[in-house]
């Protein structure tokens, strides 16, 4: 099977869309003649011109909303942020539009569209730069929110975005461009809401999802040297949420970690323990545990920053916690 | 550099004959005019009255006095062209050929609504008859209609967008942004400043730097026009111009038309922060008794036969009233549906 | 002692900050000239001036950064949302601007300012017009966050907030801007960041605020009648929270159900049971229970929105699900 | 409507023998503009060496080609004025006369950085000289500096806020509404719009409907001006006049000038989008070479006196680079303060 970066299955993706559905575009800072602040649109500008690879000036508002506008008329925007810190300028058109259009109407119009970028903290870019957006986004009805950590579930789940008649956010990460895997030649597509299990485990149950998943993958192999033996499940769709795929294993393991990037008050992770203990309370042998950043805004020195992320140190150290170990 | 003036301003301007004969040249025309701009203020009173008894709750924002320019939008549209505008829409809706009942029903959130109950006043949207929003937020809507004229460009369809605001609204970023690519990329939209001279009940020299609000055109690379709307007639000539160069040379407008409000802001504004003279002086100007006066002084209609007129919409509005009082309210399960499918 | 309305209360709060420090400032839509949208700032404009009391166009990036800048000279300016389903087209503002610049400025420049107005639902407004912001901003370490129910808590906490240092969300009702209680004459102040019983009982833990407070306080007698006993918890401060007031209870009566507006994926109401499952953990005999909106856009019509809302029924129905009733 | 060229733009301007004389009159002037243009250069080269050593992280924007207009500004301001600017900020802290040490250590997110590590390259502030940031998002700092002209009407103090942005961020709502609020309150500020002709890697004519931004200051209700970056005295010439309009009538200015980077947009960006020749024409305006020429030419400066301030400017910037080397990391401890006190 070839091998390919995430930026290229994400490339790939919106190329087999854009061939596939004429109403398909992409629009965004940088998108086209630069090919991508991260080269994940890199000759999409060449094969398809202009009219459907759209730079666009510094409107985040701006686009967004004229993304949303024309998902009403029936064309499957794609709309790239730069990174997802950007977005912040654009909550309203996500929030007030592309969520509630279509119950707003009473489903006169829809809005299949779908933001996509970078997401959570890279490499010393400081606290404007350093933010996970999904506890916002994910807290919305009206919109689904996935989050992609390996080259195969980033293609497969992106061209289910792009073809999904709602509005997708859809969280991709700096760091993790560049991480290689195998995706198949010919077409498959990932469906939205469930979750994957990327390393099956009996003791103990490891959440994680975007970012999260490499630290999570390489607690779980620290700790299997020390004789644990964790089930990582990659969630990749946090709204909705798989609430199956978590409570089997949680029901099996009788223990559960969160590992991921984002402030802890509230969002993803406590929605995911929420449920856990609304959905399997006597089954929970220890308090769920998280790991994620500090509550902090990043600061830009590495020793600091180094210090607010999660590790797979750290990732350890909860998991040998929940198995009082 | 003009401020906005602080006193009342926009005296009444006299009518010639000469001028009565420009803007209501033709009986028929005029009587429709005067039919249609009837129709939405007498909707608007009865929907007020409905407010009052309790029967529509949450904002009921009314567009009595600047029922000109929805009428004029009509006639001024082709099949297929869109209107977006703010959460003061019953204008428009009615206009565009919404009926009285869906609309009613709306405000009152019942199951027949034009939205089946969802939205309220400040979200009509009726796809089939070209009315786009009905938007709540200030300003959120313009980069939304930009994107309706963006997807005209990008297929073709040769439809324009008309997207309406009030002067309250041009100070807010999304604004800017959606003008901004709208004069960037060229495309066939028009933007259309209903400024009845108040946000709430802020006056425009506490909103706006200059008077005229036209003069960002040139930042935007728009063509622009500014006037006073004193009939459908005059309104519709000069925004069909601007609906034109969108449509034939995909270039975008910026429209500001002087209007008034003869209502408070929403059913709860008293309003108290205007003068009664400045009011009965922009009454003496009231589009719709205008058209009334023209009729009979031009084309001599009589008194009678206005009435006549007034007595089928009352009519109308009445039933449309009593339609939505008997629609049930909507199923239960409606709040689950729509949300993602 | 004299009996005030919220609004009233809230007013005398500003008026006694700005007689007292001549730094604090009223900045917001319709605050002046109309004495503000819901009366809040009724009679300020008298008596401060326009210098004072400053009626701003509609731009709530604008006026909120305006704030925010205002307070790094020293300023402390009060910026009210006529409603917070506005600070929406602000949220980069609050979320990058004032909740970062002390820390990033290695604390060369702070930013004490006061974002208030009301939150959550009122009376058929429809959908853009009834969300609760408090999950956003809780989220965001650098602010602090206050709901208030009352009167008396209202004044003391709003004075609090404008003499605290930093940016403070502070969050009322449009429903209950007209609700009476007693505010002594002499001047009080409540820190922010400690809870308030307002009903204590042995049973269970009722915990809420804002807007919920009635809802929780009503379904109280309505349990009392049943024969359990709640103890009601406002929690008056959401950043930061009282994990004493909360773990205290809990471990007393080993049952919480939290009812709050807003919606139920994450925010405040999910940290609070995240906290409560680590720190009392093996003190809990039933799954935390909530009672808040239905995932749902809010509809405009009456019977569908008071379907949505959190009613004292409701938080009936919780309380005796985890009391096993 | 002119519309950015698409082409490369504005060839050098030749400067006759009587324009060198109006942009250099005073040799010991110049003197200090070439040093000051030159420490600021010099330090950016050193820390892009730096950079590409691993030394420095994330993002590093440099300045070079645009120092005249940080240095103009220091000599225009006032004590107790204000400059408030985007993510590329070494050219006014070196300027305003912040230490290169300190603002060595905080490229390297050191403990002795001008913020003590926590800032990096985007965000330099240094209060006691009048650097007031330092801002990361596009156009978010704009209402912030009408918050602190806002905060000099309200006490009196009577300083001027200096806000200075990139051509890419005049398209955004927060740029909007800053300067909404600016000209609507009268607000002693100016705003200073660097067009270097991009933003990233996009071209004007991609990003602005119109070429000249300074149309838009009509809208606005503000003075404008608009040239091109060509000497240190000039540019402080007409920005002071904008600086006293603020101080003296308390009225906002919009800027625009001209300028150019020569480096790409930050250390990543290889900046295949620009032609050799575009460059090399803009080099041949490049305000520190012209000042060095015009220093021999006008005023018989020798070519080794220059290169000897060259080497006292090179030495400080290694002095600086050294310490920063030598500097140790924040306390740990550091990232739990100043969040909330
Ligand atoms: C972003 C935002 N801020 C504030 C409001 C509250 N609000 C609703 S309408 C209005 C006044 C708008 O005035 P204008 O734009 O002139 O329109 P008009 O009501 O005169 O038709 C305000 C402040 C809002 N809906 N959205
Ligand atoms: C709101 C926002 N969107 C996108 C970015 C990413 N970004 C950083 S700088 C930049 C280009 C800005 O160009 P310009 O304003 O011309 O300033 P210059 O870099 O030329 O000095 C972009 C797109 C950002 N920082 N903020
Ligand atoms: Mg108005
Ligand atoms: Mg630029």
């Amino acid at each position: 099977m070839p091998v390919l970066q995430i930026r290229q299955a994400i490339r790939d993706a919106m190329r087999e869309e854009m061939e596939r559905d004429e109403r398909v575009f992409l629009m965004g800072e940088e998108v086209g003649h630069y090919n991508g602040a991260y080269k994940a649109s890199d000759g999409l500008l060449e094969q398809f011109g202009e009219r459907r690879v759209v730079d666009t000036p510094i409107v985040e508002t701006g686009f967004s909303g004229v993304g949303i506008g024309a998902a009403m008329c029936g064309l499957r925007p794609i709309i790239e942020f730069m990174t997802f810190n950007f977005s912040a300028v654009a909550f309203d058109q996500i929030l007030n539009n592309a969520a509630k259009i279509r119950h707003m109407t009473h489903g006169q119009f829809g809005v299949p569209i779908v933001f996509r970028g970078p997401n959570g903290a890279a490499h010393m870019l400081g606290s404007t730069h350093s933010q996970s957006f999904e506890p916002f986004y994910a807290h919305i009805p009206g919109l689904k929110v996935v989050a992609v950590a390996t080259p195969y579930d980033a293609k497969g789940l992106l061209k289910t975005a792009i073809r999904d008649d709602n509005p997708v956010v859809f969280l991709e990460s700096e760091l993790m461009y560049s991480v290689k895997g195998e995706v198949p030649d010919e077409e498959y597509l990932i469906p939205i809401g469930v979750a994957d299990i990327k390393r099956p485990g009996e003791q103990v149950t490891v959440i994680t999802w975007g970012q999260g998943v490499p630290v999570a993958l390489k607690a779980a192999e620290l700790a299997a040297e020390e004789g644990i033996d964790a089930e990582v499940i990659d969630l990749r769709s946090l709204r909705p949420l798989d609430d199956d795929a978590i409570i089997q294993s949680v029901k099996k393991t009788n223990r559960c970690a969160l590992v991921y990037h984002g402030w802890p008050y509230g969002g993803v992770g406590c929605e995911v323990a929420m449920r856990i203990q609304e959905l399997a309370f006597g089954y929970l042998d220890a308090p769920v545990a998280r790991v994620c950043y500090e509550d902090v805004p990043f600061p830009y020195a590495e020793n600091l920053e180094n210090l607010c992320l999660p590790s797979p140190e750290r990732a350890l150290a909860a998991i040998k916690k929940v198995c009082y170990r | 550099m003009t401020r906005p003036s602080k006193g009342p301003d926009f005296p009444p301007n006299e009518l010639t004959d000469e001028d009565l004969r420009r803007h209501f040249p033709d009986k028929d025309e005029a009587l429709r005019h005067y039919r249609e701009m009837l129709r939405i203020r007498r909707f608007e009173e009865s929907a007020a009255r409905a407010y009052t008894r309790g029967k529509i709750s949450g904002f009921l924002h009314l567009y009595i006095g600047q029922e000109a320019i929805a009428v004029a939008t009509k006639e001024a549209m082709r099949e297929g062209d869109r209107v977006v505008s703010a959460y003061r829409t019953h204008g428009f809706a009615l206009a565009l050929g919404c009926s009285p009942n869906a609309c009613m029903a709306e405000l009152q959130g019942k199951r027949d609504g034009l939205v089946g109950g969802l939205g309220g006043s400040m979200h009509f949207f009726d796809r089939a008859r070209g009315l786009w929003g009905g938007y709540a937020i200030v300003g959120n809507h313009i980069p939304i209609a930009a994107g309706h004229a963006f997807a005209s460009k990008y297929t073709g369809d040769g439809h324009v967008t008309v997207c309406f605001m009030g002067d309250g609204a041009v100070g807010i970023g999304p604004v800017h942004e959606g003008m901004t690519l709208s004069g960037l990329w060229d495309l066939p939209i028009v933007f259309v400043v209903e400024n009845n001279r108040y946000s709430m009940g802020t006056p425009l020299h506490r909103t706006i730097p200059v008077e005229d609000i036209t003069l960002r055109a040139a930042g935007y690379g728009m063509e622009h026009d500014r006037f006073r709307v004193t009939s459908v007639r005059e309104t519709q000539e000069r925004l069909a111009a601007a609906i034109q160069r969108a449509r034939e040379e995909s270039r975008p407008t910026l429209i500001e038309m002087i209007t008034y409000r003869f209502r408070g802001h929403s059913m709860s504004d008293p309003a108290k922060y205007r003068q009664k003279d400045e009011v009965s002086a922009w009454r003496k100007q009231d589009p719709l008794e205008r058209t009334g006066i023209a009729l009979g002084q031009l084309h001599g209609v009589t008194e009678q036969a206005l009435e006549a007129i007034d007595d089928e919409v009352v009519a109308e509005m009445n039933a449309a009233l009593e339609f939505a009082d008997h629609s049930p309210q909507p199923d239960p399960e409606v709040r689950f549906e729509n949300i993602t499918v």
